[in-house]
Parts: C-alpha cells; sequence; structure tokens
C-alpha cells in the first residue's frame, strides 16, 4: 500500500551535507572579478584569490567523508496524516454533470474527419451553382477563397477573376480543405456531448453552427477578405453552410460509436 | 499537530552566528528562503523606480525626473524585474519546493545550489553598484540594443557594471537549471514515475530546459559586448561591418524563451493551488504536460516577433507571426484544463484560490494582447508603444505575480508553520487587482492613440494625459498592496495562526513532513504509487491508483 | 495496477543526477559555443579591412593539434577502460591526454603569437580577428579547464581518494573531455575548412 | 515679410496621431486588421471569462452540497482535442488575413511605383535626435536637396497617387520612423537601409515621433510630415534647392554667425558652413518649429535655443556656447533671414 514507507538501511541518524563557506566565496569571487572588469584591475585581483581559494576549498569538500556529517533527526517524525474515509464522490455513469464532461462513447476522430471531408466536397457544389447561374465562371468563388491569402485580389479587377489561376486554385482549396477538415473534427468531439437525440444533433450541426458562422463572416468579412465581401451573395453562401453542415453532422451521426476509456484509468 | 519553529527561534539567540548560519547554508529550503526574500527587496526596489517614473509622466512635458534619470530608471526597473525579482522568486521558491515535493533530502547539487544563490545576488549589486560609478546607472533599456552599448555612446562603465551584472547572474541561472534537471530526473522518491510528479515539477523540468538553451546565449552576447568594449573588438559596431542585427536576434533568442521562463513556474503554482481549492484532480494532466512541452519548444522558434520593424523579409516576418500565434494553442489548453478542473468543484475561495482566479482571469487578456501583437501588420503600428508595456505587465503581473502570490499564500504555512492572515491577504488581492487594472489598462489605449515607451515626457494635447494620469493613480493604488504583504509576511511570522502540517488538506508530498520540514525533509523516503500520494493516505477505501 | 508492480517501482532504479547534471551543463555549453560559431559564421568575409582567413591562417600546424586533441580522446577512453577493467596503465593514459591537450594549447599559442607578431592580427583589427579569437579563445580556456580537471583527477586518484573502478569524477571528467573534442571538431571545421 | 507670410500660413496642427484614424492605404489595412483581430481575441477573452465566472458561481451552489469531495474528474481526450482544434482554426485564419495585409503594407525589394504616379523618393537619416531628409527624386527629376526635421510631401488627387518612397538609414544608433497615420513604423538601422512607404490624399500636418529608444533625448525626437498641395510642394522644394538668401541688412549677423563654431556643424549652402554633423540651416525659417518638434520656430525660441540648449533639450548634442548678448542678437537676426 501507499502508505508503507520506504526505509533504507538507516538509523536514527541522516548523513547530510555539512554547511560551507566556499560557494558563497567563489560567487564572490566570479562577481569581484566581474566588477573589476568593469571598474578597476585591483578587484580584478582580489576576485582572483578569492576564486582561486574558494575552488580548492570546494574541492576539497567534495573528498570523500570531508563535506558529510550525520546529523540526528531532531524533529518528531511527520505526523501521520489524517484519513476521512468515505468521503469522496468518483466519477461514474449516471452522476450529474457527466455526461457533458465525458462521453462514455463518442464518435471516432476518425468520423469527425470523414464528415469534414464529406461536407467540404459537397459544400462547393452551391457556390458553383450559384456562380454559373448568376453568370461567373465556376473559378471565381475559388479566387474569391484565395483572397483571404492574397493581397490584390478586390473588386478593382474582375475579369481576371474569372480566369483559371493555378495559384489561386491552389490557395483556395487548401484553406477550403483545412478549414472544412478541422470544422468536421469539432463536429466528431462536440456532438456526441449534446444531448444523445439525432434530431437535436442534425439541428445544432446543420442549423444552427452554420447560422453562427454566416454570421461572424458577415460580421468580419470586410476585413477577412474584402474581395469575397465585395462579391458575396449572402443567401447562396448561407445554403453553402448548411450544405457542409448537414452532411458533416450526418456522417459524423451516422457512424458507429465508440467506447472512450477516460483519461486517468477505468 | 505540535508544529515546531525551531530554526527561526534559535536564530534569535544570536544574529551572528544566525547570519552565518545563512551564509554557510547548503539547505535547498533556506537558499530557497534567501532567494525569495531578496526577489522580494528587488521588488520594492524596482517597484519604486516604476512608481517615480509614474510620477514623472504623471503630466506632460513634467519636470520631477530630469531625461536622464527617467532612462536609468525604466533600465533599472526592467532589469531588476526580469533578472533579479522575477527569476530569483520562482527560482527560489522550486528550490524549496521540487526536493519536498519529489520526496528527496536535498537537490542534487546543494553546494552548487548555494552558490547560484549568491552569484545572483551578487549579480544584482554589481548591476546597482552602477550607481556609483561615474556616468551613473546605465541608460539602455533593458533589452539594451546595439550600437546604443558601445563606449561611443555609453561612455561611462554602467554599462558594464550592467553587463557584467547579468553574466554572473547568469552563471546562477543555469546553475540551476543543472540542478533541477538532475533532481527530477534522477532523484524522485521510489516508486514516482515522471508522470507522476507534481505538477509544479513539470513545469520547472521546462523552464530549466529553458535556461539551459536560452541564457548561454545570452551569456555570449554579453561577453562579446565586454569584449567590444574592453577589447577593441567589433561585434556590434556598424562601423568596422559589424551588426546591430546581431546583438538583437542573440538578445531574443533569450529574451523570448526569458517571458516563458518567467511564467512557467507560475502555471505550474496554479496547477497545483486550483485541484487542492477545488477539491478536484487536475484536469487531463497528461495534456497538461505536452502543451508544456510544446510551449518550451515553440517558443524557442518566435523571437523575431520582437523585431517585426527592423526590415526583414516579408516571410520571415510571416514565419515568426505564425509560430507566435502557435504557442497560443498550448496556452490555451493549459487555461481550459484550469477552467475544467475549477468546474464543477467545491471551491474553498481562502487567499491562494483569490490570486489564482486573479491570474485565470488576467493572463488570458494579456496572452490575447501578445496575440494582437504576433499579427506582424498591426504590430508595425503598435510595437514599442504602450500597448506592448501593457501586454508585457499584463502577462508578468497578471500571470507571474499573481501566479506567485497564490503560490506563496498556499506555501507559506509550510516554510513558516503560521498561516498568513487572510485579512491583510484580502486587502493586498483588491489593491492589486484594482491598481493592476488601472495602472495598466489605459496603457493600452495610450498607446493605440500613438504614444511610443520609453519616452521621458511627452507633448499635450495629443490625448495621452488622461491615459498616463490614471496609470499614475493606479501604481499608486498597488503600492500599499506590495507593502501589505511585506508587511504580512513579518507579521505573521509571530502572530500568524498555527497552521500544522497540512493546513489545506492537500495531496502532493511537501505536506506529508512537518512545517517547517527539518533540515532533511523526511525521515525515510517515502513511496509514492499516484500523482497524489496523500490523496491515497486519506482515502485508503478509495485511492488514486486504482486509476491512474 | 498491480501490488508486484508497484513493489518494482519501488526499486526502479534511477539515472545518477551527477551524470544528468553534466549532460545538462554540457547541453548548456553546447548552447554557449552554437552562439559563437553563429557569430563566426554571419561575420564571414563581412570584415572592412584585411587580413582575411585565407591570408593567415596556416592548415599544417592546426591539423597537428587536432590531431593530438582527437588522440586525446581516445587516450582518456583508454584511461577510463583500464580502470574499469582493473588493469593497471590508468594513470598512463589519463597523463596522456593531460599531455596531449597541453600539446594542442602549446600549438594554439604558437599559432597565435604567429597571427598577432607576424600578421598582426588582434580581436580589433577586423570582425574575422574580433570572432577568430572570441571563438578559438573559448575553446582553449576551456581545454585548459579540461586539462586542470585532468591533473586534479589525477592527483585524487594517485591518493587514493577515488576508490572503486568507476569513480564518478573519472566518468565525468572524461565526459568533459569528450565534449571539448567534439566543440573542436566544429570550430575546425567552420574555421579552417568551410570558412578559408 | 517673411516673417508675415509665415504668420498668415500657419495651420493649426491636428494632435491626433491614433492609429484608429488612418489617412493612408496602408494604414487603413492595418486598422481593417487590427479590427478583425480585436473582435477574434474579443469573443475569446468573452467565452473564457464567462466560464470562470459560471464556474464561480455553480461552485457556490454545489458548496452547501454535503460534505463529500467532488466527483474526480481525470480528462477527456476528445475535449482535449476539440479545445485544441478550435483555436487553431482560429490560428489559421488569422495568419492568412494578417499574410495578406503583411503584403499590402510591406514594400518587397521590387515594388515599383504605379504607372501613371508622380512619385517622391527621399532618404531619411536618423540621427541622435533629429532627422535628416535628402530629397532624392520627384516625379522624374532628380533633387538631391537636404533639409531637416520638417518633411514635406505631395498629397495625392484622384487619378494621380503620389506615393512617398522612404530610404531609411541612421548615422548613430537605431531609431524607428513612426507617423501613426500614414503607415506602420520601419527602424532606422545603422550599417543598414530599409524603406517604407505611404501616400495621402489629405492635405496637413501629421505627427509622429521616433518609436525607438536612442538615447537622451529619444523622447523628444519627433516628427513632422506636411502633405502640401502639389503645386505649392513643388514651390517649396525649389525654393529648399536654392542657396541662402543673402539679405545684406543682416550682414553683421552672417559674420557672427561664421565666426562661430557652428559652422563645424552646420551647412548653410551659399557661405563656408559646411558641416554635416547637425541640421542644414539654409532654410532654417521655412521649418514651423525648431530641434526636431521640440518648440515654435519662433525669434524668442530661437533665441532661447542659442543661449543655451542644454535648457531647452537637455542632453542634445549640440552644447551652450555662453554667447554674448550681442552675438545673440546678430546671429538669431541672422538666422531669421534664412527663408
Ligand atoms: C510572462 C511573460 C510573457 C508571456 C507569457 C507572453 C506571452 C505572449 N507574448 Fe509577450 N512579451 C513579454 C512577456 C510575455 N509575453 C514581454 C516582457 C515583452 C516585451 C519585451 C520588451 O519589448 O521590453 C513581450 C512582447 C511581445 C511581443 C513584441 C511586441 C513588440 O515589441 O512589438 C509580441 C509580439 O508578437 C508578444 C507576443 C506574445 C504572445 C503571442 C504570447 C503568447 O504566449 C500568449 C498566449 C496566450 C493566449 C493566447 C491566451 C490564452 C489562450 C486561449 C484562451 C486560447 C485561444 C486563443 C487563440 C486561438 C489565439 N509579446
Ligand atoms: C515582472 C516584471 C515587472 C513588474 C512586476 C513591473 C511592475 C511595474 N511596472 Fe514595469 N516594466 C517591466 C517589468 C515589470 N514591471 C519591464 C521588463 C519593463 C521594460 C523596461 C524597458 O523598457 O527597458 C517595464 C517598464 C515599465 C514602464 C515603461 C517605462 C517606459 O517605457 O518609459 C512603466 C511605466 O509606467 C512601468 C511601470 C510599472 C509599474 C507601475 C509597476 C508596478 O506594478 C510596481 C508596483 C510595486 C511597487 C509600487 C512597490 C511597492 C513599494 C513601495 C512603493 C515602497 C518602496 C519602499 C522601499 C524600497 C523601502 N514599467
Ligand atoms: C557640436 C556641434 C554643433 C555646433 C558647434 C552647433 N550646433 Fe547647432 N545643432 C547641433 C545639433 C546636434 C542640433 C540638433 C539638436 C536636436 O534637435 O537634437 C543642432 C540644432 C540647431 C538648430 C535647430 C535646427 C533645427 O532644424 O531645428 C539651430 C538653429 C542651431 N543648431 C544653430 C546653431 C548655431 C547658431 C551655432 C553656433 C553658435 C550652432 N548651432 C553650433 C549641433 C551643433
Ligand atoms: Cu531616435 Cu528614438
Ligand atoms: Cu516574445
Amino acid at each position: 500500500m501507499a502508505e508503507e514507507l520506504h526505509r533504507p538501511e538507516e538509523g536514527p541518524n541522516v548523513e547530510m551535507l555539512k554547511p560551507t563557506v566556499w560557494p558563497m566565496m567563489l560567487g564572490l569571487g566570479v562577481a569581484l572579478m566581474g566588477a573589476g572588469v568593469a571598474t578597476s584591475p585591483a578587484f580584478l585581483a582580489l576576485g582572483g584569490v578569492i576564486f582561486a581559494a574558494a575552488l580548492v576549498g570546494w574541492v576539497g569538500d567534495l573528498l570523500p567523508g570531508r563535506g558529510h556529517a550525520e546529523e540526528p533527526m531532531i524533529a518528531p517524525p511527520p505526523e501521520p496524516v489524517a484519513a476521512r474515509p468515505g468521503a469522496v464522490e468518483r466519477l461514474r455513469p449516471g452522476t450529474p454533470g457527466y455526461r457533458f464532461m465525458l462521453p462514455l462513447k463518442v464518435h471516432p476522430v476518425s468520423a469527425g474527419v470523414r464528415g469534414g471531408l464529406v461536407g467540404g466536397v459537397v459544400m462547393p457544389l452551391p457556390a458553383f451553382a450559384w456562380a454559373l447561374l448568376s453568370g461567373h465562371s465556376i473559378w471565381f468563388p475559388v479566387n474569391l477563397l484565395a483572397g483571404t491569402l492574397l493581397p490584390g485580389v478586390d473588386g478593382t479587377n474582375l475579369a481576371e477573376l474569372e480566369q483559371l489561376h493555378p495559384t489561386l486554385v491552389l490557395i483556395g482549396v487548401v484553406i477550403h480543405a483545412a478549414m472544412s477538415l478541422v470544422i468536421g473534427l469539432l463536429y466528431g468531439v462536440l456532438l456526441p456531448t449534446i444531448p444523445q437525440r439525432v434530431v437535436w444533433q442534425m439541428a445544432c450541426g446543420g442549423v444552427l453552427v452554420p447560422l453562427i458562422w454566416t454570421g461572424l463572416c458577415y460580421g468580419l468579412m470586410s476585413v477577412a477578405n474584402p474581395a469575397l465581401r465585395a462579391n458575396v451573395d449572402w443567401p447562396w453562401f448561407a445554403t453553402s453552410q448548411f450544405v457542409f453542415g448537414l452532411t458533416a453532422a450526418a456522417v459524423v451521426v451516422r457512424s458507429e460509436k465508440v467506447a472512450v476509456a477516460p483519461a486517468g484509468g477505468p | 499537530m505540535a508544529t515546531a519553529v525551531p530554526e527561526l527561534s534559535r536564530e534569535r539567540l544570536s544574529l551572528v552566528a544566525g547570519l552565518h548560519e545563512w551564509v554557510v547554508t547548503v539547505d535547498h529550503k533556506k537558499i530557497g528562503v534567501m532567494y525569495v526574500l531578496m526577489a522580494i527587496a528587488f521588488l520594492l526596489i524596482g517597484g519604486l523606480e516604476a512608481v517615480l517614473m509614474r510620477v514623472q509622466l504623471l503630466w506632460p512635458r513634467a519636470d520631477f525626473l530630469p531625461p536622464l534619470t527617467f532612462n536609468q530608471f525604466f533600465t533599472l526597473h526592467g532589469t531588476t524585474m526580469v533578472f533579479f525579482m522575477g527569476m530569483p522568486i520562482l527560482i527560489g521558491m522550486a528550490n524549496y519546493l521540487v526536493p519536498l515535493m519529489i520526496g528527496a533530502r536535498d537537490m542534487a547539487f546543494p553546494r552548487l545550489n548555494a552558490m547560484g544563490f549568491w552569484v545572483t545576488l551578487f549579480g544584482g549589486l554589481l548591476v546597482y553598484a552602477s550607481f556609483f560609478v561615474p556616468g551613473g546607472p546605465p541608460a539602455i533599456g533593458w533589452f539594451a540594443y546595439a550600437p546604443l552599448t558601445e563606449k561611443t555612446f555609453a561612455r561611462g562603465p554602467g554599462v558594464d557594471c550592467w553587463a557584467l551584472g547579468l553574466l554572473v547572474s547568469g552563471v546562477g541561472t543555469i546553475a540551476a537549471g543543472v540542478n533541477f534537471v538532475a533532481t527530477i530526473v534522477g532523484m524522485r522518491a521510489p516508486g514516482m514515475k515522471l508522470r507522476q510528479v507534481p505538477f509544479f515539477v513539470w513545469t520547472i523540468l521546462g523552464t530549466s530546459i529553458q535556461i539551459l538553451v536560452a541564457i548561454p546565449p545570452l551569456t555570449a552576447a554579453l561577453v562579446m559586448l565586454i569584449f567590444d568594449r574592453h577589447l577593441g573588438a567589433h561585434f556590434f559596431d556598424p562601423q568596422a561591418g559589424g551588426s546591430a542585427y546581431l546583438w538583437m536576434h542573440l538578445f531574443w533568442f533569450f529574451g523570448h524563451p526569458e517571458v516563458y521562463i518567467l511564467v512557467l513556474p507560475a502555471f505550474g503554482m496554479i496547477s497545483e493551488v486550483v485541484p487542492v481549492f477545488s477539491r478536484k484532480v487536475l484536469f487531463g494532466y497528461e495534456f497538461m504536460a505536452l502543451a508544456t512541452m510544446a510551449i518550451v519548444f515553440i517558443s524557442l522558434g518566435v523571437w523575431a516577433h520582437h523585431m517585426f520593424t527592423v526590415g526583414m523579409s516579408r516571410t520571415l516576418d510571416m514565419f515568426f507571426a505564425g509560430a507566435s500565434m502557435l504557442v497560443g494553442i498550448p496556452t490555451g489548453i493549459k487555461i481550459f484544463n484550469w477552467l475544467a478542473t475549477l468546474y464543477g468543484g467545491k471551491l474553498v475561495l481562502k487567499s491562494p484560490l483569490l490570486f489564482a482566479l486573479g491570474f485565470l482571469s488576467m493572463f488570458v487578456i494579456g496572452g490575447l494582447t501578445g496575440i494582437i501583437l504576433a499579427c506582424a501588420a498591426v504590430n508595425f503600428q503598435i510595437h514599442d508603444t504602450y500597448f506592448v508595456v501593457g501586454h508585457f505587465h499584463w502577462v508578468l503581473i497578471g500571470g507571474t505575480v499573481f501566479g506567485v502570490f497564490a503560490g506563496l499564500h498556499y506555501w507559506y504555512p509550510k516554510v513558516t508553520g503560521r498561516m498568513l492572515s487572510e485579512r491583510l491577504a484580502k486587502w493586498q488581492f483588491w489593491l492589486l487587482l484594482v491598481g493592476f487594472i488601472l495602472t495598466f489598462a489605459p496603457m493600452h489605449v495610450a498607446g493605440v492613440l500613438g504614444m511610443p515607451r520609453r519616452i521621458y515626457t511627452y507633448e499635450p494635447g495629443r490625448g495621452w494625459d488622461l491615459w498616463n494620469q490614471l496609470a499614475t493613480v493606479g501604481a499608486l493604488i498597488q503600492a500599499p498592496s506590495y507593502l501589505i504583504f511585506a508587511f504580512n509576511l513579518v507579521w505573521s511570522l509571530r502572530h500568524g495562526e498555527l497552521a500544522g502540517d497540512d493546513p489545506w488538506d492537500a495531496w502532493t508530498l511537501e505536506w506529508a513532513t512537518t512545517s517547517p520540514p527539518p533540515s532533511y525533509n523526511f525521515e525515510s523516503v517515502p513511496v509514492v504509487r499516484s500523482r497524489r500520494p496523500l490523496w491515497d493516505l486519506k482515502h485508503p477505501d478509495d485511492p488514486d491508483w486504482k486509476y491512474e | 495496477m498491480s501490488e508486484a508492480v508497484a513493489v518494482g517501482l519501488a526499486v526502479e532504479p534511477r539515472p545518477d543526477p551527477r551524470k544528468v547534471g553534466m549532460l545538462a551543463f554540457l547541453a548548456s555549453e553546447a548552447a554557449f559555443f552554437s552562439t559563437l560559431v553563429v557569430g563566426y559564421v554571419v561575420y564571414l568575409g563581412k570584415s572592412i579591412t584585411g587580413p582575411t582567413p585565407p591570408e593567415v591562417l596556416s592548415r599544417p600546424l592546426v591539423v597537428g593539434t587536432t590531431v593530438c586533441l582527437l588522440t586525446s580522446s581516445y587516450t582518456v577512453h583508454r584511461a577510463e577502460r583500464a580502470l574499469r577493467a582493473g588493469a593497471g596503465g590508468f594513470a598512463h593514459w589519463w597523463a596522456a591526454t593531460a599531455a596531449l591537450g597541453v600539446v594542442f594549447l602549446a600549438g594554439t599559442a604558437y599559432e597565435w603569437y604567429s597571427l598577432i607578431a607576424v600578421h598582426g592580427l588582434t580581436l580589433g583589427t577586423n570582425l574575422f580577428g574580433t570572432t577568430f579569437f572570441t571563438l578559438v579563445g573559448f575553446h582553449a580556456a576551456h581545454v585548459t579547464i579540461g586539462v586542470v580537471m585532468l591533473l586534479t583527477v589525477l592527483g585524487l586518484w594517485r591518493r587514493g581518494h577515488l576508490p572503486g573502478r568507476e569513480p564518478v569524477a573519472v566518468t565525468l571528467t572524461a565526459w568533459y573531455w569528450h565534449f571539448v573534442d567534439g566543440v573542436w571538431v566544429v570550430v575546425f571545421t567552420v574555421v579552417y575548412v568551410v570558412g578559408r | 515679410m517673411g516673417l508675415l507670410l509665415f504668420a498668415t500660413t500657419d495651420e493649426v496642427v491636428s494632435q491626433n496621431l491614433s492609429v484608429f484614424s488612418p489617412a493612408s492605404p496602408q494604414a487603413e489595412s492595418i486598422r481593417g486588421l487590427f479590427v478583425l483581430v480585436l473582435a477574434i481575441t474579443g469573443g475569446i477573452f468573452l467565452i473564457v471569462e464567462g466560464v470562470l465566472v459560471y464556474s464561480l458561481l455553480r461552485s457556490r451552489r454545489r458548496a452547501a452540497a454535503g460534505e463529500a469531495e467532488p466527483p474526480q474528474v481525470y480528462g477527456s481526450t476528445p475535449i482535449e482535442l476539440a479545445w485544441t482544434a478550435a483555436p487553431l482554426l482560429i490560428v489559421f485564419v488569422l495568419f492568412l488575413v494578417v499574410a495578406r495585409t503583411e503584403w499590402e503594407v510591406r514594400p518587397g525589394p521590387e515594388d515599383q511605383p504605379p504607372p501613371g504616379s508622380q512619385p517622391l523618393s527621399v532618404t531619411v537619416i536618423g540621427r541622435q535626435w533629429w532627422w535628416e531628409y535628402v530629397y532624392e527624386k520627384y516625379d522624374g527629376r532628380e533633387w538631391h536637396v537636404t533639409t531637416a526635421n520638417e518633411l514635406h510631401v505631395p498629397a495625392s488627387d484622384d487619378g494621380v497617387p503620389r506615393p512617398v518612397y522612404l530610404t531609411l538609414k541612421s548615422a548613430d544608433v537605431i531609431h524607428s520612423f513612426w507617423v501613426p497615420r500614414l503607415a506602420g513604423k520601419t527602424d532606422l538601422i545603422p550599417g543598414r537601409v530599409n524603406r517604407t512607404w505611404f501616400q495621402t490624399a489629405e492635405r496637413g500636418v501629421f505627427l509622429g515621433q521616433c518609436a525607438e529608444f536612442c538615447g537622451t533625448q529619444h523622447a523628444n525626437m519627433l516628427l513632422r510630415v506636411v502633405a502640401d498641395e502639389p503645386a505649392e510642394f513643388e514651390r517649396w522644394l525649389a525654393n529648399e534647392a536654392k542657396p541662402a538668401v543673402d539679405e545684406p541688412a543682416a550682414a553683421a549677423g552672417k559674420r557672427a554667425f561664421l565666426a562661430q563654431s557652428c559652422v563645424n556643424c552646420h551647412a548653410v549652402r551659399g557661405t563656408p558652413a559646411r558641416g554635416t554633423y547637425a541640421p542644414d540651416l539654409t532654410h532654417l525659417m521655412s521649418r514651423k518649429t525648431l530641434a526636431s518638434g521640440m518648440v515654435a520656430n519662433s525669434a524668442e525660441e530661437l533665441r532661447r535655443w542659442l543661449a543655451d540648449p542644454q535648457q531647452v533639450k537637455p542632453g542634445c548634442l549640440m552644447p551652450s556656447f555662453k554667447l554674448s548678448d550681442r552675438d545673440l542678437d546678430l546671429i538669431t537676426g541672422y538666422l531669421r533671414t534664412l527663408r
């Protein structure tokens, strides 16, 4: 048991280091040498002498039998600590707060990733549809997304934005993929914390989150991505978000749950 | 619970004998106490300098301090607070606690430990000796950008005192780092695995790694500076092709990890206080440990976020901006885990928790202003303004100082056998909180309104007056808080309530011995089977080790 | 966790703190020398006036001293082995190490003498002088400390203060010596190979 | 007559240095980014403090509930993952926007002025504790005119951008050029050349000051940028390019000036005074302020400055010469003619 104390073969005495003045003297020597560099060589010499003496003294302390002394145990041994048996609540299924803190079964992390990927693939469809219906090319929304990173993608060169630019497309795809993936992951982790009703989970993941996200984008887009802000069509934008949210949530909710080993043991 | 106060009463018998005992001691506990007392002294000195600066800034074109004196004061204030208050107080507390927490009799190298304390003290005295040299203390700012430090621009020996003081105390800091690593790796109680050490010990391990990696470059840079000044070398001499850049890079390569050296141990203290006062185990211990190590390593690669305006390439700017923002993630993990520990706990609202709550609510703000600063383009505007001054006091006081106070209130009973007065502690807390916010919040506004830092005076009519006046009033509210604390320390030594061995009903090993502990700490070395050995003792029917 | 494991843990061996401490110290030394090396490298070719490294650095001499230093890593290793095997010869190998260290230092002294007296290169001449003397000088200082440590250990051992077959003082001194050698390999590469 | 001219054109200088009232495209970009990151960090702040307060209140309610210790929760991997991933996403988005802004406001090594623009290039040399400006080129014409402490630039019109390109150097220690309403700051570093630029359509005086600690009088290394009508700017520049006026009435003053050591440090073009250590005085009277923005450029202030610069700007690098009252009057009189 834990309260067994490990007693090496020691008597009532402990062997402890003897107090010694050399560490302080060594420090003093070093500091005086420093002061010597700053001011006068006299300090330098004095510091050097003290330093050398302290070094020799210190090495002397290191020799077997010189630096140690037996010290009697003076204080009473540590008080045994009062135990309070029975006053512990452990976290078990059914404890209040349990569900929120530790879902017993979760969707595997991979479900979230999959949800993000699938959502990420279907999400551009409304965007493309909007682009074609409103007379733009399908590169238009992709280029706009890349405007988060690239300067100079703004309203002044709309014609440019209709064309295929491999760099812009690459950047757009990377941004889109990274965000889809992370948000999917979050879905995978967080949806199980919502009361175990599929309706609620779908409502949260498919409606609430996209709404909040659209709202945030609406508020911040003028800075985050002025190009997008200038050209975006909000209903279509929101549609994209809903499509993503519903798909990702569906993938997550449908996945097989696995039991989780709570961190910290059974 | 009988409590003996043998050392302290014996000391009164003879002042000389008492002093001698402290001078020659190699006991990690005494050394720890000396570190902390020294740091508190420097805190008062540094604070006094700050208050004088604040008075000078009360009105535009005020005439309270001459320009040179003001510049010397912020140099000394920054240097003192970072090197002779912040680091020593943390190293001192770690010195006292780490061996106790891991069930060891002392540090791995007790004599080296003593040497570390003494060089730190002498280093501090050397810096302050600059008051007595021609030209007085250095006026170079705590990061001492070259070539302002070269002989051409700073003729007097003040800069030498500064450089050598830091060099000497740096030796002590490195010694402490070596010592902690050896102690934590090699001297844990039987059975105590690295993943079972109290969380504070983890943060000290992280801090020590940073010390070992970051302080030597500073030492090297200081050596270069001294060679320039005394042997005619040209490291930082643009006339001979030397570069002002080299100093910046070397200094900040040290300087950024330094700020985490200053905050990680405070994180550790919070991680001890929050669980005990929430009556819960620390949430996500493994992730906290991982996050600590992530901070240690990521923060070695962010230093040039102090240098966005020096004209690096845009790519480099973005590298350092990205890396700096990344540090926010492991830091966030810690914040969230503390919150989760609090959540659902039964909070015991005693002074240690009060300061811990102060830490939690304030540090986040400082961290977030750090993220704002890390946005390179925004930094072009607010670099070197009072916004930065606001940011770093917010993390240094809201983080380090609040954390340290939580720790000092928590462990004072262990060190002295008596409790600090709760009433004084509450006064201290509220004055500090209010004064602190009032001092440093307005600085962010002044910075955004265009006020640069390190100016001894400013033009009227720019809209800065009000914010400066608020800040000064705040500083004057803070001042009594520190004095109350100093008073409480002394007063409670004799009049405090007797504490007993384990006043907080805590769970780590330091509470398993007497208060104060005997010189050998533990009569017999305990066997450890979980993160909370005392929990196991107190709850034999439901011990932790079944769950870990 | 079973009872047996817990008992097993109680006797679980820990690394010797003195060795861990030495490794930690050497890590900090490595950080220190890295800084000086970085200083040397960024100032390569930045000197405004001469002399330049190719004009004044003589390779044959340094190759000689380098061989001495590398050999000394071998001799110190032999010394440790001799001690561990309980065979004689520890003192000889150990003394040889110190001697090789001294030869290295003598070589450095000669090199510096010719740089200063013949070529007029000092710390203040140009950036090359500044960085060269700092880097090589700090290394030489470490070799000097190493020699003193070697001799101290030898003296203590002779008087029987270091009993046993693997006294920590011997091991740690050997580690330090290997480290100083390792630093020289880097310095040599940077200063005499790449930098020339 | 010259005096009169100055009295009439004295405009009211706005003391606004706020980074939230930009007067140039890049200051505007930065403000946008600032608002974005303030919003994001503000949101995080509210969430964290909210959870903190909620936990406190909740525990207050629970505290009454019996002696037992609360549930011991060790942690949860999924939750840890969630609060790692969410901030990661925020950082990712922030990083993209910061990168875009960085490229918008920072000149790259190969950036060219936009076609159809009339660019101005000025070399700025930071000195303890004043600014030297060398006008290199405006609208394709070379100038090489040296002046100090007040930077005049042409304002942009609709259609004609007049970007100002500054080449930043230092003669001694590190300084930093910062006019908050026009652009973020860029350092002037000895042994190095930096570049920055801005352009503005707003006429008027923009204030700023040195933003890197550079010694005793760092606080008074003030900056004034005057954005003029293009025509007025041209007139000003042409005047600066001329040698000093030689007013016969001030001949005695001129002699007194040249007899002093002033000439070792200061230059007055067209006279033997050719010092390069201190501000060029050729057109001193075209400036509204003295000593890098510290005091108004009036006869009294000028005389006070000459009598004892250390009184006005303690620690500055112009010594006090203990001039006689007569010399003071003469030299002040002479300098007052240098329009
Ligand atoms: C205790 C000391 C400490 C700490 C912990 C920090 C933490 C941080 N600091 Fe600070 N800093 C200093 C001390 C400190 N700093 C000092 C002393 C200076 C000035 C030196 C001088 O010039 O004199 C300085 C200056 C400084 C600058 C340079 C300013 C300038 O001169 O222009 C920058 C720029 O990037 C910066 C950034 C950061 C960042 C990003 C963090 C991050 O580590 C913060 C991380 C924390 C959080 C972000 C909050 C919690 C996280 C969450 C709630 C999760 C969600 C968050 C996100 C998604 C973002 N700091
Ligand atoms: C941990 C670090 C730390 C701490 C705790 C503080 C604490 C304080 N700081 Fe500090 N500060 C820095 C670190 C710190 N600072 C750094 C690194 C710099 C940068 C320096 C540089 O630019 O180079 C800086 C710069 C700095 C400036 C900017 C100067 C400038 O740029 O011009 C200001 C201005 O107001 C300031 C104010 C304060 C104030 C009012 C406090 C207050 O919280 C202080 C409160 C304490 C007291 C008031 C002490 C109480 C006691 C007494 C008053 C009585 C004393 C009695 C005796 C001695 C017998 N600090
Ligand atoms: C040692 C060099 C030196 C000498 C000699 C010197 N000055 Fe100066 N002077 C300076 C410096 C440096 C400044 C800038 C001070 C500052 O703003 O920090 C200056 C500033 C000035 C200014 C203000 C310029 C401006 O643009 O604001 C005037 C006018 C002036 N000096 C006149 C004189 C006169 C007249 C004399 C001779 C009696 C003189 N100076 C001698 C160094 C010198
Ligand atoms: Cu120039 Cu500050
Ligand atoms: Cu930093």
